[in-house]
């Protein structure tokens, strides 16, 4: 019975990012806003940003109710977009789902790289991906609603 | 007491090692490990007298049916069945009861009518009855929980009243173990005049079950939860439920005569057994039998009551840990549910896992029980005839070193 | 051509004997024998990693489940699915085809329309269009039947008019052997609007099947006929058709969120699969696939054209004695029914039984049919890969044997 | 390939009383009349027998269609229960189905001792049994009819 073989999995900083989640508290006048829920192990996201007037996320807030993997990938997802504009947030999902997905761990870097990991426990990666499908989700309708609202007001 | 050492030699899977350590199979709820004879009529059925059955006058075919036939005569002895034609083969659980849905309360539940079932079941035991009573306008009523995980029946009298039409219940809760009173709820349901159905997926496989004694009208089982093969399961009905049946699936061999307009059905049983049966599994559910009573349904029992007892025990001792269900191991089926705040039952499941231990995480199938409890999911570990008490001191110290893990790190 | 001796080494059950001779089984269009691989199949699965799949963050629950879906995906690209998520798994043909006329035809046949099917259909692709007709008030119309045993189309057009909401036709028959020319029916279904079925029972076995190049809406094969195991069956659905169908069967395993009072419906193809499915036996079709591919279907074809040809050839030398079905083996499978006023098909059956050989006799499910031909019952041999020429002159010399027997008591 | 073999099924008289079946114009007038079925193989026996004012079997006509084991077992019926009561064609046709479920094989005689060879192949026991089964189910219409009038006309 090898410690060593959890912490494959449950790395320090997923323990500490689940110990300790960052950025928990949700922020007013969301510019960003999703749920993202799994019904089949009752694991929930809510995430909501605020964009300054560059479009970089000046604020971010996320509350995950669930299992350690999605509690610490939400909150390292938190630190790892914020002060990023909207399409550099985009690029880190897409880094992030290549890497857990195991098509490419590259682009990937700090403590995100700890859920690595998980892939050990491959029925468990949908957990460490919620969160930012909640990004995703979030960003998408945003970006629909900019389109939308650029096409009503003529500029 | 089973010899459990003998027993686990039964089983080629239990050799196995997981993760690099021993496999510790706790999710006998989900699916029960199969013993060698079972695997062995299998390979028995298609490497010597494969056929399809019924009407062939070639010795193959022959063979095959007087094998499904007599597989089925055990199955009907096993639970006391009046008669082998009061057993109709099904894929599992969920079909045997969609079956009494479908060709039974779709039939004879009118709308204004009343079907019950508990807060206990399992999705495959509550989403047909929504079905019925939203198609028939009939009432779904739900007998709820009291405090121990047993059932409420304070109000029996008044819920199950004279115009319900059929009474449901789940003999043995997969996700509290809880053992209900399905006798008494019998005798409430002759006494308005409904059809009173048992879901024995949890309860067959692990203590002697008499369908007679218990005066149900239907009862549903899985073979692959009690040692027998996937792809097959039961239905027993009286056999005068089932002349009130319309059948479920039409086709090949449920028929007497057809013409392009119209079709006659057959005699029971075969009328609900439409198409090719699978005819190896339910042989292999024949083997499972046999296998069982090899082993003695009353030393099965008791073999569970005692590792359900110890595992109830130690589980007592952790600080912070829920189990869900009566407290008393009679009371119960060997199924534990755990919980804490601490740890999310997948975070369980995983660290388990590595441990080379299989419990199930989640649901379990029965979300509005969930809602009930108040928690998302659990773990739940179940026992059977080949788990030792050796297996629930590896569960047991791997859940405190789980929780230990999660809390501060340390190990 | 096929190396039929070596295939047979991989038949453990072609090496029995039956009354005392090797046995000849001619019985393939009612079951196929089984591979060793397929066999093997099974036993790994019950020895290694048998668990309930889907849902299970344990290492076993994982492996049953990536196996079952890996299997899913072999048979969909089997037969040129566009996504395993168009493969539901069923028992066997019939279940597949009464969840067509259940989950879509009773949602969207309304009264005065028509489905046609065709005057060749098994009892599983007829008696079910007879409810959902009785049931919706719409018309059942039968194409019918030309002389040389092949549909007559020559009102196609009229029978299959733009009030027809489904047409549905066996693919190859199982009494005939005629090959139906589904492609043009799909063509014409698809003209009309209407949806196309096909009864793919007898093809998907023994020739090439692409069902996008065949343009239907749904098709319907059973494992067991293709020498995988008992208790497995496809339905496979068009994306499109599939999101438009109602489930069939309810409960757990196939919904998304349930409450006391409501459910939800999961993702396709789960959707149609309630219950515990049948994990071994669509492993063991998985590796009947394998096992076919290995082959290839072009040759398995090939061979069953050279092997009809030659026993129609030896059939067609037999004074008094009717084959049935198309005379050209290029426009027919590898069935050959026979019959003759001298010897009743199950006497037929049972002297063929004395000299090991199994040939399936009666109506072949396919009652009207048989009305149609004019006789009660055929005898029917039919072949799949492992059989040979030697085989058929056993065959041929047993039926010359058995008429002479019956007609003058000579041998 | 033992001809023997067959020969145990389809001894000599069966295939006799196949060839040339006795007793196979339907008669006139009959007091019991039954049919039989089999739908699964088509089989069909039409029997009718007229009463003489002893209660014995005065006339039998019967007329089997199918296989060999079928048409045999009606001809050798007609000749059996010919000019016996009715108690005793029934006791015959209790002894014969004994015989053929192997039971009982010492109260049959003659010809039909033949078909015992038949249980042999299982399966085709029920093609002896249908001529019977069409016996049994014609005595007892014509026993319940003579119940039911001597009920209604006192004497
Ligand atoms: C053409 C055809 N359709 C349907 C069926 C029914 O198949 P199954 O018995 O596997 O449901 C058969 C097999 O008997 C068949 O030959
Ligand atoms: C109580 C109960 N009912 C029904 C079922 C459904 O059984 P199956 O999946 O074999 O249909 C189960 C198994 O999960 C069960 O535990």
């Amino acid at each position: 019975m090898a410690p060593d073989d959890l912490d494959g999995l449950y790395r320090d900083a997923i323990l500490d990012h689940c110990r300790n989640p960052r950025n928990r508290a949700l922020v007013e006048r969301p510019d960003v806003s999703a749920n993202a829920v799994n019904p089949f192990c009752g694991d929930e996201v809510r995430l909501q940003a605020a964009l300054d007037s560059d479009g970089r996320i000046s604020r971010i807030g996320l509350q995950a109710v669930g299992c350690a993997i999605n509690q610490a990938s939400g909150s390292m997802l938190t630190e790892a977009v914020l002060g990023r504009t909207i399409k550099e947030a985009r690029a880190a999902s897409d880094a992030f789902q290549a890497m857990m997905q195991g098509r490419d761990t590259a682009a990937v870097e700090g403590p995100l790289t700890a859920l690595a990991g998980v892939k050990k426990a491959p029925v468990r990666v949908k957990c460490a991906l919620l969160a930012w499908s909640a990004l995703d989700d979030g960003i998408e309708d945003e970006e629909r609603r900019r389109k939308d609202t650029s096409g009503l007001i003529p500029d | 007491m089973l010899d459990t050492a003998r027993i686990r030699q039964d089983f080629p899977i239990l050799s196995r090692k997981v993760n690099g350590v021993p496999l510790v199979y706790l999710d006998n709820a989900a699916t029960s490990q199969k013993p060698r004879s079972v695997i062995r009529a299998l390979v028995d059925y298609y490497e010597r007298y494969n056929s399809n059955v019924h009407r062939g006058v070639h010795t193959l075919s022959m063979e095959a049916t007087d094998a499904m036939e007599e597989a089925r005569q055990k199955v009907a002895d096993f639970v006391n069945a009046e008669s082998p034609s009061c057993i109709i083969w099904t894929r599992n659980t969920t079909e045997a009861l969609n079956l009494v849905a479908q060709g039974w309360a779709m039939e004879h539940v009118a709308a204004g009518e009343r079907i019950v079932t508990t807060a206990m079941e399992h999705h495959s035991n509550l989403v047909p009855w929504q079905r019925v009573a939203r198609e028939r306008g009939a009432e779904l009523r739900i007998l709820p929980l009291a405090e121990d995980g047993a059932l409420d029946l304070s109000d029996v009298n008044s819920i199950i009243d004279t115009r319900t039409r059929l009474v449901t219940a789940v003999h043995v809760s997969n996700s509290l173990g809880t053992i209900n009173p399905v006798k008494a709820l019998a005798a409430r349901a002759k006494e308005v005049g409904a059809a009173f159905l048992v879901d024995g997926a949890q309860s067959v496989p692990h203590m002697p079950v008499d369908v007679q004694d218990i005066g149900c009208d239907f009862m549903a089982f899985s073979g692959h939860k009690m040692l027998g093969p996937t792809g097959i399961g039961v239905l027993y009905a009286r056999r005068e439920a089932l002349e009130r049946m319309e059948p479920f699936l039409v086709g090949g061999e449920m028929v007497l005569q057809v013409s392009y307009e119209d079709a006659t059905w057959n005699d029971l049983p075969m009328r609900f057994e439409a198409g090719t049966p699978n005819v190896a599994d339910a042989i292999g559910m024949g083997a499972a039998v046999d296998y069982l009573n090899g082993l003695g349904m009353d030393r099965v029992r008791e073999h569970e009551i005692q590792i359900t007892g110890y595992a109830l025990d130690a589980f007592g001792e952790i600080e912070d840990l829920d189990v869900f269900g009566p407290a008393d191991p009679e009371k119960r089926g060997g199924v534990i549910p755990f919980h804490t705040t601490e740890v999310h039952a997948h975070d369980f499941g995983t660290v388990l896992d590595r441990r080379g231990i299989a419990v199930r995480t989640g649901h379990h199938c029965t979300m509005p029980l969930m809602e009930t409890l108040g928690v998302a999911a659990t773990a739940r570990a179940s026992f059977y005839v080949y788990n030792t008490e050796e297996e629930v001191d590896v569960l047991v110290d791997a859940v405190k070193e789980a929780m230990r893990y999660f809390l501060d790190g340390s190990r």
